[in-house]
């Protein structure tokens, strides 16, 4: 007897996620995650709907006189190659969200259903996955990628370097999908599906991958921030796909040209502040999402 | 179809940490036998007795490592494909300890029970209705109260009955319940116990009752089976295992019960365990 | 006798911002003196562990004290609980705790003797060699074998566990012990051991035990007096003697005959109903939509806790008023 | 049961390196258009540096590196062979250097960099969030709080590009050097080369120092909160223990049990986005390094630098692994 078993009912744990999170506006407050969501709408604002407006193509060099500072016509100035900073900062805050995005949606679908394919079969399937899982997490990311990408400097699509970020990516929500997965098992209520006559999928659709859906979220939101900054990463060091204007590509050109030391701060303050808000609004979000799971196991 | 139960030397083996762990006899060589009629027959034990393993390898939740079980027709663990284990579940129902995670939170309660009904029995939605609100009327509750509601709209008590609810819904002949009571305040427990009692009575329904409680086990039990460390150090009539017990064991267990009505004697001693 | 801890007219509640606040303890009476085992019996939702934490001194939001004085009485010096000051001078050399689950109260990255050591230099002022051998002795003396100073909580079963617990509340011979469910989690064997051993060390050193359980048969047992409380109030007290063998509030009745016995073929009956829920109780007596017996007057009107017999409280309509008696009596115990 | 442990460990140990180096391996061999061609013509493409015989030997040794003359299989037992003896060539940018030298001489500066501030921010980011977790009330915890949220999820070298742009546009008078140590100063113990050392690798380190002071005091703060409502520690203030010893012998000492975890990998893991810090600083580490091989196309020196941060990152691993029944009684090798 405490506390807990006086107090009424606690809020049902059956709201579904975007109930959840919409109530915390109300009295449980979860401000970071309402922060977050509405900054991240910002960003993918302009990232996906602003570049539709551009007058020039950001991505095409010398179609502006260089070097200009921030004007009413070009409201962040212009590069040394001749690009608009405003409308290639609106086009790479796209493309990066876009591949963060790519590669956390499909990351997290495959680790989800490996996680819970291998933790709830278990068994030898459980066992040498599980290796293979252990055995990619302890391998560091980075001079992999770098070796790949150097490999085929410039011909490395845009499309690869997700599918490697992929490749790399899937073991994390994977073996947190399986332990959580393997917890689950041991709930009374599986057991109960199971005597209910529920075949196995049914009963990871139904009674499992409920539960599982705020750490999705959350993890959805954290493999965007780990996408962005490991193609960031590689575009810094000149690696990827440099034709193609993401944040980390931006900030490669705006120091090879030695924006920094020639005063040209327009062009290199905001691809880095951006990157900076966009990293914090992703971590706002993902630690938010983590917080509502509180109300699951009431 | 019939509900008795055959335990034939059974015995089941974990690991303990890894594939190189100890191996650890949760049940010992244990072999019981309840005939083809209605009975409650009470597994009783301390924690780590091995009662809560042999309660779940009579489900079929676990394999044994050696011997067999057979319940009625089939030998547990042996049925082949998802009909023959459908109607193994038709036969043979669970129910657990803890009422609070008996139901998925994340449902309503009644999903349980309507699933129960239309995979078991093959019924319709509008059948299920029909089967669902007997099931609930049988433990003393009305459909139109608890249909759509989640488990924390409930008490432990009213969980509890709703289980048993969805246990009946295929007319089982056995029902395995697992610590079904120690949840539940004692002033409310009986209400479960008497529902099985009355359960075997009206429906002829045979349990396995898993629990540590020698009085209410000697309250509904036909036998009792006494176990230790994995065995079953003494097993037979409720009455007589549990009012002149002959094993050692079973007497220093009856002696430290606190009973209401039956002072400790002082001298007694179970030194340090 | 004088009393050694008064509890007068104590209510408390839970209060969270957005939700109804929880009247866990409603108008609580009642005082222990020294040398007694006192049990306070009532299921969940009872306000029992609600009452162990006023008592014990470590008032935390939610938790908040509405009205009423709990007070210790030390050598003739009166401590308010709510006194965090005193409390925390008097905590564990006068009174000490049992807590409930011996599983998870002791750091498990720490030999129990090192910990056991920390316990005896917050309080005392010894050399190093003095408390070692003091622990020593101590420990042999709850029937535990001195290598468990030098083994980690992991090492110890459950019963051992729950022993070192109790060897640490009273190494310092407090007059005051406070235990929580003190047995729940250990096996039957061990229970009854364990709950031997803390009657023979408040025999042997004229403490103090309140001690709560929801078990009837442990009270049975053990307590010198039982105090029932249902839904944060007292229901019925009285010497355990005489509360069991006839019990007067109709609660207390229908709780000990729910109980099933070896050897008895009586047929048993749950109460029933259910706990009311404490957000928003019923008026009048708490009791009342459970009762076989409710009257009229059960419904509007609250029942006082009053003696009916010499030492035997109950809060119930059946039993009128003594003209003498004034309203909400503190029973004092008479030793 | 020592021996099982030992063994348990040592055994996926091995397994971490074997498909670690496995991928090293074959990554460049499972893609769509020919690594080596790919090379080779990078590699010629720089032949403008190099007299023709050392490009023509260069490209033999390349040749070899992939193993070009036998069957896939016979390339792989080769390349481990060559791994094994920890020979990966001569690195191309730096012909004929070998890759093993080049390696070696950068790796003090990384380890000197990455470990000091690295262990900095340990100490400070867990005392803080001790403090800041046991009392959580505190405006001040708070601020402190929301600082590390806001600098936390930044990769290292986009903070490190934010400090170098807030230098040298806010305070241009910041002692701040670019590279290892000044130009012409030859290593050794002198003091005039420990200090130019220390004033270059002081941002980088500051950008390393901060980012993970973020996360050891956002995790330690959520540990202490969670061990603050711990049966033991709230059953030690019961009992009137010193506040000292709940800070530091409950809390503190329990918390460490997950951190120390951390730490090993997070040392494991030097080859993360730290390593690029050093690239914007043109600090002379190994991020340098693997800069300079990613943008020479040095497909040996990659190699060997992937191969490295493999086995190192595994060995943090294993040695944690091994240490770790020291600091928690409750795995004492069971």
């Amino acid at each position: 007897m405490n506390s807990e078993t006086l107090a009424t009912p606690t809020r049902s744990s059956a709201e579904s996620l975007l109930a959840r999170v919409w109530r915390l506006r109300g009295r449980h407050a979860n401000p970071q995650l309402v922060a977050g969501l509405s900054i991240l709408a910002l960003f993918l604002v302009i990232g996906f709907v602003l570049p539709r407006f551009a007058p020039v193509d950001p991505a095409v060099w010398n179609r502006l006189p260089r070097d200009l500072p921030p004007s009413a016509a070009h409201p962040l100035g212009t590069t040394s190659l001749g690009q608009s900073v405003f409308w290639l900062l609106a086009a790479s805050i796209g493309n990066s969200l876009l591949i963060g995005l790519g590669v956390a949606v499909v990351t997290t679908i495959i680790g989800v259903f490996m996680g819970a394919l291998i933790g709830f079969v278990g068994g030898i399937t459980d066992k040498v996955l599980g290796v293979l899982i252990d055995a990619l997490i302890a391998i560091p990311t980075l001079p992999i990628l770098i070796l790949f990408a150097a490999v085929f400097k410039g011909a490395a699509s845009v499309t690869a370097l997700v599918i490697i970020l992929i490749a790399f990516n899937w073991p994390w929500p994977a073996r947190q999908v399986r332990a959580m997965v393997l917890s689950l098992r041991e709930r009374q209520f599986i057991d109960v599906a199971r005597f209910s006559g529920q075949g196995t999928a049914k009963i990871i659709v139904r009674e499992i991958v409920p539960h599982l859906l705020p750490w999705a979220a959350a993890n959805l939101t954290n493999t965007v921030l780990v996408a962005i900054s490991l193609e960031t990463g590689l575009a810094v060091i000149g690696v990827s796909n440099l034709n193609y204007p993401t944040l980390g590509t931006m900030i490669y050109w705006a120091l090879q040209y030695q924006a920094m030391f020639l005063g040209l701060w327009w062009w290199i303050v905001p691809p880095a502040l951006a990157t900076i808000v966009l990293f914090i609004t992703l971590f706002l979000c993902s630690s938010g999402f983590s917080r509502t799971q509180g109300g699951q196991h009431a | 179809m019939s509900g008795s139960l055959e335990i034939a030397a059974v015995t089941k083996t974990f690991r303990s940490g890894g594939p190189w762990g100890e191996t650890v006899r949760a049940v010992d060589d244990v072999s019981l036998n309840v005939a083809d009629k209605p009975t409650v027959l009470s597994l009783v034990g301390e924690s780590g007795s091995g009662k809560t393993t042999l309660a779940r390898l009579i489900l079929g939740l676990l394999q044994p490592t050696l011997g067999t079980i057979r319940v009625g027709d089939y030998e547990v663990g042996r049925m082949r494909g998802r009909a023959a284990r459908q109607a193994f579940m038709r036969d043979v129902q669970p129910i657990f300890q803890n009422p609070y995670d008996t139901f998925n939170p994340v449902r309503p309660v009644t999903d349980a029970l309507f699933e129960t009904a239309q995979n078991l029995t093959g019924a319709s939605r509008r059948q299920a209705e029909a089967l669902v609100a007997e099931a609930l009327k049988t433990v003393g509750l009305e459909l139109s109260e608890v249909e759509g509601k989640y488990q924390n709209a409930f008490s432990g008590g009213q969980l509890q009955r709703l289980s048993v609810a969805r246990a009946l819904i295929p007319k089982p002949k056995l029902i395995v319940a697992d610590e079904p009571v120690s949840a539940l305040d004692a002033s409310l427990r009986m209400t479960v116990v008497n529902l099985f009692a009355e359960l075997r009575d009206t429906l002829g329904i045979s349990f396995v009752y898993v629990t540590h409680d020698l009085s209410t086990a000697y309250y509904i039990s036909d036998q009792v089976a006494i176990m230790h460390r994995g065995k079953v150090v003494e097993a037979g009539a409720a009455d007589r295992v549990l009012t002149h017990p002959e094993h050692d064991y079973t007497r220093r267990l009856v002696a430290a019960i606190p009973q209401v009505g039956v002072k400790w004697d002082d001298d007694f001693d179970a030194g340090v365990a | 006798m004088p009393e050694l801890l008064t509890i007068e007219g104590l209510s408390a509640t839970y209060t969270r911002r957005g939700l109804s606040p929880v009247k866990a303890l409603t108008n609580v009476n009642f005082s222990l003196v020294p040398n007694e085992i006192v049990g306070v019996a009532g299921e969940s939702g009872c306000g029992k562990s609600t009452l162990l934490k006023v008592l014990s001194g470590l008032l935390r939001p939610p938790l908040k004290i509405e009205q009423g004085d709990v007070a210790l009485h030390l050598k003739g010096q009166r401590i308010a609980v709510t006194n965090a000051r005193e409390m925390s001078r008097v905590r564990w050399k006068n009174i000490s705790y049992i807590p409930q689950s011996s599983m998870s109260v002791l750091n498990p990255v720490v030999r129990i003797g090192k910990q056991f050591g920390w316990v005896v230099a917050a309080h005392a002022h010894l050399s190093r060699a003095d408390t070692d051998a003091r622990i020593r002795s101590f420990v042999e003396r709850v029937g535990l074998p001195e290598r468990v100073l030098r083994s980690y909580p992991h090492q110890l079963s459950g019963g051992m566990r729950q022993r070192v617990v109790i060897a640490m509340a009273t190494f310092l011979h407090p007059q005051l012990v406070l235990a929580d469910e003190p047995t729940t989690g250990l096996d039957v064997v061990v229970q009854r051991s364990v709950l031997k051993l803390i009657r023979t060390l408040q025999r042997e050193f004229g403490m103090t035990v309140l001690m709560v359980s929801h078990d009837m048969g442990i009270h049975y047992q053990v307590s010198d007096r039982t105090v029932v409380m249902y839904a944060g109030s007292v229901a019925e007290t009285a010497p355990t003697e005489a509360l069991f063998k006839k019990p007067l509030h109709p609660y207390t009745q229908r709780l000990i005959a729910s109980l099933p016995r070896l050897g008895d073929e009586e047929k048993r009956e749950s109460i029933t109903g259910s706990p009311p829920n404490l957000a928003a109780p019923p008026p009048g007596c708490r009791f009342h939509p459970r009762c076989p017996a409710v009257m009229e007057h059960c419904k509007r009107v609250d029942p006082p806790l009053i003696e009916v017999k010499p030492r035997h409280f109950v809060a119930c309509h059946l039993y009128p008023e003594p003209d003498s008696a004034q309203p909400a009596a503190t029973p004092r115990a008479r030793a | 049961m020592v021996l099982r442990y030992i063994s348990t460990r040592l055994l996926s140990y091995l397994l971490i390196i074997f498909i670690g180096v496995t991928i090293v391996f074959f990554v460049p061999r499972f893609t769509p258009v020919s690594a080596a061609e790919a090379i080779i013509s990078q590699a010629y493409s720089q032949g403008s540096f190099l007299d023709p015989d050392a490009a023509e030997a260069m490209r033999e040794n390349l040749l070899e590196s992939f193993g070009l003359q036998g069957t896939l299989l016979e390339q792989y037992g080769g390349f481990w062979r060559r791994a094994l003896t920890g020979d990966f060539g001569p690195s191309f940018s730096v012909f004929p250097t070998p890759v093993s030298q080049l390696i070696l001489e950068a790796l003090p500066w990384t380890v000197g960099l990455l470990v000091v501030s690295s262990l900095i921010a340990w100490v400070l980011g867990n005392l803080m969030g001790l403090f800041a977790g046991y009392f959580e009330r505190g405006a001040g915890w708070r601020v402190m709080e929301a600082i590390a949220v806001a600098i936390y999820p930044v990769p290292y070298y986009i903070l490190g590009l934010a400090l170098i742009l807030m230098v040298s546009y806010l305070f241009p008078t910041f002692p701040i050097g670019i590279g290892g140590v000044a130009i012409g100063l030859e290593p050794g113990f002198s003091l005039e080369f420990l200090l130019s050392a220390l004033q270059n690798a002081l941002l980088p380190a500051l950008s390393i120092v901060l980012v993970s002071y973020g996360w050891w005091f956002l995790s330690m703060k959520a540990l202490a909160e969670g061990l603050k409502r711990e049966d033991y520690v709230v059953f030690a203030e019961t009992m009137g223990l010193r506040r000292r010893t709940i800070l530091g012998r409950f809390v503190l000492r329990n918390a460490m049990l997950p951190q120390v975890t951390q730490l090993a990998m997070s040392l494991g893991s030097v080859f993360s986005g730290a390593l690029l810090t050093e690239v914007l600083f043109a600090y002379p580490g190994l991020g340098t390094l693997l800069y300079t091989a990613a943008a020479n196309g040095d497909y040996n020196l990659l190699v060997g630098i992937a191969a490295l941060s493999v086995v190192a990152v595994a060995t943090a691993g294993l040695l944690l692994d091994l240490f770790y029944p020291l600091l928690d009684p409750r795995v004492r090798y069971a």
